[in-house]
């Protein structure tokens, strides 16, 4: 269900490196998948602010974090305080955000994006997810699928997804087949458009094809793992509450919430307070996780999820039961990284066939 | 591997343990396997990828693994010395635990991994093991293994960030501390890290600031170390669970070098010999102090 | 607009009620703010000490008596130790007002009957002072209060007040043990005095709030004295951070406390799982 | 104290110097300093503590997060601690702390530790003295005060994830080095 729509135009590897230098140029922020120079383990990427076409890495693994931190950081400053006297003086942080570009996110990152704006548009509505939200534009890299953690076509994507995308870039000989789909994503083509070979010269078609056949690849590969039904699943989990499941799934995760780290839709925070001396401070925003005692800690000393079997029940019945409830789908891609990541091998999808059994039975 | 289970069975069987935790086959390599009923025990397996340090859940602040009754848990030689830090720390008493040993060749990085043990996947805390037969056991199964191939890579990165100057350290530790997203898996994947309420969660006051800039990072980093030095049995769970790739295993591994410079320690699998810091010698070394 | 920004209040009275717990009687800095605040019945806010960090309580005073807000707190972390180093003229932060409502308007011509234990007597004293300044279109109020100790007790000088009132029935009480040799009230725990006490059902609606224990002991004493469980509304507190739906914590099953609450009924408690 | 030779290079950098230090021995030691009028460097805040024992290293970490650019650890010398053992105890653990400090590349020149008997008001003097001028020439802390950055950034984007939310730069200083790869 690839929404783009515009013309395929086409853009070579050169001018790739050509568009990077020329957005840098132009003094915006541009994020990649790019490789840590200091990565202590493997060569694996990040999506990162990058300052030459050199540190691109679209021929990488997936991004090891998803693309919610240049969204919701993972720490940010909701406020700044100076007390003078008994008097308080608030130092306010802007909603509004300089222009940035995406090149080469994941459908799966970008189309998170757009599910996490239901909650963050939920009554107030949090101007600085939405500043930074509107000051992005997100060109896609058509993903050739990861390996077989990997199940967005099980919640309604698939690897050429363009979901909160206004743009998708498909690999093929030579260079990318570019399709802008929002007015955003043209505008972009249209501001450095010597770059782009338009889609009818003698090769396009054949380069059409080529897309075509990545993308039919990719979705092949997808689609030969995993098969649920989340409307099923999430029947099943809503009455299911006090299931025996969970306690079975508990012992094993050891409460890392390394998940929760790399998951491309959590975004519970916690709020906190920092002095920065005497006098002033800040009040920080920072992600925090489900899977740990303290998010539910009450200051009595009670604590509603006592264990990790509710809390890992937490996990699965927000993203698959609580969020569909409300908002009218899951929250959760299908990226596979919390199987990836997980150090004990607790594994989603593997979760989510045994649930879509227990319904089907 | 026979041994193992027909001794799981008759674990189970006997009631003798309530939960015999080992490793099973998950769809991305070896994983923690709970076997509660002696039909599961043919789930177990042992081999290279068992890497996880399953003295983990045997921290008593784990309500859903007490739930399932008293454990039996498979132990490498090095998870062994992470049961005795629990033993040695009041956290566990013997007759509450059954230790199954396996004699261990050696495991790779992750259980992801083929089995096959080289040079490039075997794990970097395999270098100079010394309990490659458990010794604080219950049973011991398994053949004894080859020898792993030696990789020094651990002590080799310490000794190039040794050579640096302190700025440039800093520069190499900032840029790797920036990453922390302070999630704590660190501390969750540590079997030692077993506080009831750990120091980063308190508030009262507030030491340690849970905002994962660099400021609260370094403090988070500096004191979980030093609160692990000369406890850390060097398993590495930490690093394997890091999400973001912090190479933790490098500051465990210089405080245990560190610990063994300063006062000849290394950590044991005898849960008798008490911990370095917490005991004192009265000729320590003190040339640091004027 | 940033949604996490609070407003400032100036501290304009401190009341001690009990030896930890404090009333902090608050009015906003800007008069326009103050101007286009309003609130009602239920709802919570997130009180902030600049340093320290928010904390979510409901508001203890009535919406009929807009000059001020009041929120009673308990000792019991960081926010709370820290709001208790506030003296008069201080500032504070303040963001709400959040949350649901008691349906006030439904209940006219009814009886209202209040029962707390502890410092649970704070949001229901929001009703209680609501009703009782709307007096003439409610009908018989009754008060059941009670607290671990007579040093316990919280709103003293308004508990004499209602105690002398004509058109209010005011039953207080101490846990065993907790009683002073001049204790005139019943001594027992809260849910046997209201089974003693036995309002009538007819007409009537509960307001029901104390900690964990008070209302999963007091709901099936309720229930046995005939009350339907859409007659019993009671109001819940979770961990919060930001009271508005998006950290995450609050969640009882599918229903977030900040959003779809803090005011439930007996009814809807039981849809929902233990998770509180 | 006077305040009168402070080490202070050209800039005029005076260094912030926090002491912690045990009741029974520096802290009587360092009032005898003062006592007997002996001149020292006033930029040493001392936080007094029962015993060395007690010192924990998150405070020389707090201590630099708050403005601090060097430390004082001092209590009595071996064998005459008040309560036995807190200072055996401490120059194990400092021990520890400081080879950890150099590690992730925080100078221990920034921090002293020393023995202090409550009779030794001229060995204070010259331990304050030596630190102020060891800490003035290594300059202000600045690397670990700005860790947490002004974040409050006007028209500036917040940082990215995996930038230090100072926005420093930060070279990579191993490009040629095998280390952490």
């Amino acid at each position: 269900m690839s929404a783009a729509t515009g013309t395929a135009l086409f853009l070579s590897d050169e001018n790739l490196g050509n568009l990077v230098a020329e957005i840098i140029a132009a003094g915006r922020r541009l994020v990649a998948p790019a490789r840590d120079p200091q990565a202590a383990v493997g060569g694996s990427a990040d999506y990162r602010y990058i300052s030459s076409a050199a540190e691109l890495a679209f021929g990488d693994s997936l991004p090891r974090m998803s693309l919610k931190g240049f969204f919701l950081p993972q720490s940010e400053v909701l406020f700044k305080w100076h007390r003078k006297g008994a008097d308080v003086e608030i130092e306010a942080v802007p909603t509004e955000f300089p222009p940035q570009i995406v090149l080469g996110a994941r459908p799966c990152d970008t189309a998170a994006l757009e599910i996490v704006d239901q909650v963050m548009d939920w009554g107030l509505r949090d101007e600085l997810w939405f500043g930074r939200r509107n000051a992005t534009t997100i060109f896609n890299l058509s993903c050739p699928v990861e390996d077989a953690s990997c199940f967005c076509h099980a919640v309604d994507l698939n690897p050429d997804a363009t979901r909160a995308a206004d743009g998708m870039l498909t690999p093929v000989p030579g260079g990318y087949l570019v399709e802008s789909c929002t007015e955003k994503g043209a505008a972009l083509v249209e501001g450095h458009k010597a770059l782009f070979e338009s889609g009818d010269t003698g090769a396009a078609a054949e380069r059409s094809a080529a897309a075509a056949q990545y993308r039919a690849a990719a979705r092949a590969k997808v689609a030969a793992d995993l098969q649920i039904d989340t409307t099923r699943i999430k029947e099943w989990v809503g009455d299911h509450f006090d299931d025996e499941f969970w306690t079975a799934l508990g012992p094993r995760c050891n409460g890392c919430a390394a998940c929760a780290s790399v998951c491309p839709t959590c975004h519970c925070f916690d709020i906190v307070d920092e002095p920065e001396g005497v006098g002033h401070g800040a009040r920080r925003r920072n992600w925090d996780t489900c899977q740990t005692g303290v998010f539910t800690l009450h200051a009595s000393g009670h604590n509603p999820r006592a264990d990790q079997n509710s809390r890992f029940r937490q996990r699965v019945n927000h993203k698959f039961f609580i969020y569909p409830s409300r908002f009218g789908e899951v929250l959760c891609t299908g990226c596979g990284r919390c199987s990836r990541v997980c150090p004990e091998g607790q594994d989603l999808a593997e979760v989510l066939a045994c649930i879509d059994e227990l319904a089907r039975a | 591997m026979k041994e193992l289970r027909d001794l799981t069975r008759k674990l189970l069987a006997d009631g003798d343990a309530g939960v015999v935790i080992g490793w099973e086959e998950g769809r991305r390599g070896a994983r923690p396997a709970f076997i509660t009923t002696p039909d599961d025990a043919d789930k177990l397996i042992f081999d290279a990828r068992c890497v996880h340090n399953l003295a983990n859940y045997l921290n008593p602040r784990k309500p859903q693994v007490k739930a399932l009754g008293k454990p039996a848990v498979v132990v490498k030689g090095c998870d062994a010395k992470a049961v005795a830090g629990l033993l040695r720390e009041a956290q566990l008493t013997r007759d509450r635990v059954i230790l199954i040993g396996v004699r261990c060749g050696g495991v790779v990085q992750t259980p992801e991994m083929p089995a096959e043990l080289t040079e490039a996947t075997v794990a970097t805390r395999c270098y100079g093991c010394d309990v490659r037969e458990p010794k604080l056991v219950d049973h011991l199964v398994g053949d004894a293994r080859p020898e792993p191939p030696v990789t020094a890579a651990l002590d080799r990165r310490i000794a190039e960030l040794d050579a640096l100057s302190p700025r440039e350290r800093w520069q190499f530790w900032t840029s790797q501390l920036a990453k922390c997203t302070r999630c704590h898996a660190c501390r969750q994947a540590c079997p030692l890290c077993h506080c009831e309420r750990c120091i980063t969660d308190k508030t009262q006051p507030q030491w340690i600031e849970s905002s994962s800039h660099l400021r609260g990072n370094f403090a988070w980093h500096l004191t979980r170390a030093q609160h692990l030095a000369g406890r850390c049995v060097g398993c590495g769970e930490c690093e394997r669970a890091c999400p973001v790739g912090i190479p933790l295993s490098l500051i465990n591994r210089k405080l245990q070098l560190v610990v063994k410079d300063l006062f000849d320690y290394t950590v044991t699998d005898d849960p008798e010999v008490p911990a370095p810091i917490g005991a004192y010698a009265v000729d320590d070394k003190q040339e640091f102090i004027e | 607009m940033n949604i996490y920004q609070p407003h400032l209040m100036n501290v304009v009275a401190v009341i001690d009620e009990t030896p930890d717990t404090r009333t902090l009687r608050l009015q906003f800095k800007d008069p326009e703010v103050a101007a286009a605040f309003a609130f009602k019945a239920g709802q919570f806010g997130e009180y902030s000490v600049f340093g320290a960090g928010e904390s979510t309580f409901c508001m203890a005073s009535s919406p009929t008596r807009p000059e001020f807000i009041e929120a009673s707190f308990k000792l019991a972390g960081k926010v709370t130790n820290e709001l208790r180093q506030l003296n008069v003229g201080d500032t504070m932060g303040f963001r709400g007002p959040y949350g649901n409502t008691f349906p006030l308007e439904q209940w006219e011509g009814k009886n209202v009957v209040f029962i707390a234990g502890g410092i649970g007597l704070a949001p229901v004293r929001c009703v209680i002072w609501n009703v009782l300044d709307l007096r003439d279109k409610f009908g018989d109020v009754t008060i059941i209060y009670g607290a671990r100790s007579v040093a316990d007790l919280v709103y003293k000088r308004e508990l004499e007040e209602w105690a002398g009132r004509s058109d209010v029935k005011l039953v207080t009480t101490v846990d065993p043990g907790g009683e002073t040799p001049d204790w005139k009230g019943e001594v027992g725990f809260v849910t046997p005095v209201v089974e003693k006490t036995a309002p009538s059902v007819d007409n009537a609606v509960v307001v029901l709030c104390g900690p964990p224990i008070v209302v999963k002991m007091t709901l099936p004493v309720l229930a046995k004295l005939g009350f339907a469980d859409d007659q019993v509304y009671t109001t819940l507190e979770n961990r919060m951070k930001c009271g508005i739906g998006k950290c995450g914590r609050c969640n009882i099953g599918p229903v977030y406390v900040c959003k779809d609450g803090p005011v439930f009924t007996a009814a809807q408690l039981k849809g929902l799982p233990a998770e509180y | 104290m006077a305040a009168t030779d402070t080490p202070m290079k050209p800039d005029g950098f005076h260094p912030r110097i926090t002491a912690f230090v045990c009741n029974w021995c520096t802290y009587t030691g360092a009032d005898l300093a003062g006592t007997s009028r002996l001149q020292m460097a006033s930029n040493v805040r001392i936080i007094r503590l029962p015993c060395t024992g007690r010192i924990d290293h998150m405070f020389i970490v707090k201590a630099f997060e708050r403005g601090a650019d060097g430390v004082i650890v001092s209590g009595c010398h071996p064998a005459d601690c008040h309560y036995t053992a807190g200072n055996y105890h401490a120059r194990r653990r400092f021990g520890v702390f400081r080879e950890l400090m150099d590690f992730m590349g925080i100078d221990p020149q920034r921090v002293t530790f020393s023995w202090v008997s409550a009779s030794e008001g001229a060995k204070w003097k010259d331990v304050v003295n030596e630190t102020v001028a060891r800490v003035a020439e290594l300059g202000p802390f600045d690397a670990y005060h700005e860790l947490a950055g002004d974040t409050v950034t006007g028209g500036e984007p917040a940082p990215g994830p995996f930038e230090a939310a100072s926005g420093a730069e930060t070279p990579d200083p191993l490009e040629e080095l095998e280390v952490g790869r």
